[in-house]
């Protein structure tokens, strides 16, 4: 397994069976793949609650995810318009959303959508899944391409809201959203404690359960 | 007086004239109407605002009209799926207004539907909220969100009926029903044509009310891209 | 022909073919009987564009008009809820709105869901049309019961709407809503001047056009 | 976390506490959740502020529980279709908010659609205005509106899939699709209940993520009024 695909499998743990889930671009998509597709309820807000993947040969280009990828339709499935599709994301009606992020920070903010000195010309539904969704799941790499932290102090690229992710999972550890701060829950293989100090510079607190369980 | 609604693209893209605003459906270029946009690359208005989710693709659907230097302005959510948007914007060519698409669909259908703006806690406390209005309602902030309207809507639907009544396609239906909804005047292209009482009271999706006028796509999105249907 | 009818029969002479119609409860239900119902297009707020008249054989209780009377379903009719029947009504989608009147007054004001000194408990979709169809037509009997003017100088009823009213019909007259004031345009059957006179408050003027004829 | 959806009136009706929101479908009887209204008279919530259009008729649908004195406010647009709820407000036993139809209808979406708010021109300068907030947007007077929500929603839809997905019959649609969207729980009570699969994706008018329940009809309004159908 890759590590982008034990990150998505983690996140798939988090989900309740019979829940409706929206799955951001990326590594949430990967999400998917550890799902029992009867017992989970996939919505993409470009008007479809009941996504499934689809084989190469019953491709509709018609019939598409929010990444504009190809998808199938899940028996007892509905399609709506876009207005219809958002309230049930702002109107609180989605269990879970997944996402990606370009750096999360101390204080649960996300910045997923602009990057400073880039042109700042699409947010696509990124704003509206994070005020909407009843939990917010973040899916990223721990550090960017370029080896530094995405988990830091307070974000730098533009936040995406002002609410709070409630779990945050990379190839590292898993994070949750605890009492006004994030709790490091759970290392993910091999991992250790330092190896998250050192590519970190949000600030997180060690569970308990954790600190017990390595004692 | 409407009697007839089925007409001929080349003739009724006539209505749209230079500085128009026009909405224009469709997800990237699944349930956009092709056909028509086709038909505006050969027309002569100009300076227009165009309010769609996206400018389609590089050189495809909306991106035709770009590359025409026929936009004044673009209204929508997801510009980063044509990056040639991108360089008209920066060399000042395009104005460029974004919008979470939840606040953007929201702002067409209050259009359509006399409401005259909303609340909505989208984008509260984000770059995309400066300079708007808020207010504290039960004691959480909502940015004010005013509707948007057209002159000109160029909307594809799946199946329309010679009332006008529409029907939609998968996830091609998108913003084209909130689009049919908010401009003066409301061009449905469509895939088939069918008799009034073919389509199911039940399951018409825009009513006849909305569409001023009907035209059969040529120009369709297959696995291949676009290509021109036979008939 | 009862004196109704003739108001129902003149107010389908205002309507051009293949315009929306909404019609209220009253006098305005009569109109329907004055159009050529291929030619029209019938909405009613609760939900259905596609009015017909049923013939008692036919009757579906699940299939009623706003003033809760059964109708019939024409070919290309559609259903659709509340929320969307009243964005048709006040995004401006309604050519026409008939709605009958407790009180119409100089202004061009209309009082018809409320009597003072009455409990205020209805008001139905009334303050909607009157704001939101493009066009205006009012349909009454000139006076109350009680013998008393309802075309009168200002509304002592609770309005409905601050828009004017653009055309009102009653048994004795036809008034346009024109720069400003009503302008008796038409005199109905054998009425004179000076009946609609000794039977109206309301200030307005005789079109030029009815005092040469009358001349 | 529900799997089976399909429930019985009786027991789902317990769902309704002492004191809380309801809001109940129907346009007078036509599209009125009869059964579970029924299955409430023999429940014993109370102090019930209700959502609907109206109170049902006199000793019909909610007016049924208006004589139980269960209801401590209604919220509506039309409550003259019951003449007997003039007499309960006048004795002070009753509570009423009377909404114009196309404000009430709107707040009910906006409720579901998490709108914190909304400007309509409906009831500027009347005395359904009185005491609200008004807004003037580009150079016209907009009175300001809120959402409403609701702790249970009873409506009745036509059929119900097994996973929760809803279509409506003709004009008993009405508010149903709304009230279903905008309360925490939703006791949909359904004429059919059909395999997953056998409702058309495209024709589904409420997705099953906002259904907690089905209960299938036990009375009917038929033209001899309503009455138990025949099972």
């Amino acid at each position: 397994m890759t590590s982008k695909e034990r990150i998505a499998k983690k996140a798939a743990e988090q989900l309740v069976p019979h829940s409706i889930i929206n799955l951001g671009i990326g590594i949430p998509t990967l999400v998917a793949n550890y799902l029992d597709k009867d017992a989970y309820y996939l919505h993409t807000e470009n008007g479809l609650l009941g996504v499934t993947s689809v084989a190469e040969e019953d491709v509709d280009p018609l019939l598409v995810n929010a990444g504009k990828l190809p998808v199938g339709e899940a028996t007892g499935a509905s399609y709506f318009h876009s207005a219809d599709s958002f309230s049930m994301i702002r109107g609180g009606h989605i269990d879970v959303a997944i996402l990606g992020a370009l750096q999360v920070d101390s204080k649960g903010m996300v910045a997923n959508w602009a990057i400073p000195g880039k042109d700042i010309i699409g947010v696509g539904g990124a704003m509206d899944l994070l005020v909407g969704a009843k939990k917010i799941i973040i899916t990223t790499n721990h550090v960017a391409k370029d080896g530094t932290p995405k988990f830091v102090e307070e974000c730098t690229y533009p936040v995406t809201s002002t609410r709070q992710a409630d779990i945050l999972i990379t190839e590292l550890a898993v994070f949750q959203w605890k009492n006004g701060r994030y709790e490091l829950t759970e290392l993910m293989g091999d991992t250790n404690l330092k190896d998250v100090e050192e590519n970190t510079t949000a600030f997180y607190k060690v569970s308990e359960q954790l600190l017990e369980k390595r004692r | 007086m409407v009697i007839n609604k089925i007409s001929i693209a080349e003739q009724v893209i006539t209505k749209v004239q230079t500085g128009d605003t026009l909405m224009v459906g469709g997800f990237g270029l699944v349930g956009s109407p092709l056909t028509l946009i086709d038909a505006l690359t050969h027309h002569d208005a100009a300076d227009l605002t165009i309010i769609s989710n996206n400018v389609g693709e590089a050189g495809k659907g909306l991106g035709l009209l770009l590359r025409q230097d026929r936009l004044k302005k673009a209204v929508g959510s997801y510009f980063t799926s044509n990056r040639e948007v991108a360089k008209w914007y920066n060399e000042g060519l395009l104005e460029l207004e974004l919008l979470p698409q939840g606040t953007f669909s929201e702002a067409i259908r209050a259009g359509g539907a006399g409401i005259g703006g909303f609340y909505t806690k989208t984008a509260v406390g984000t770059d995309l909220a400066a300079g708007k209005e808020t207010k504290l309602i039960d004691g959480e902030t909502y940015v004010l969100e005013k509707p948007l309207k057209a002159n000109v809507a160029l909307v594809r639907a799946w199946k329309a009926d010679t009332k006008g009544n529409l029907i939609y396609y998968k996830t091609a239906r998108n913003f084209n029903p909130l689009m049919a909804s908010a401009a003066d005047y409301v061009i449905a292209e469509v895939d088939e044509i069918v008799d009034e009482g073919n389509l199911s009271p039940e399951e018409i999706v825009t009513p006849h009310l909305y569409v001023d006028a009907i035209v059969e796509s040529r120009l369709i999105l297959t696995r291949e891209g676009v290509v021109e249907r036979d008939i």
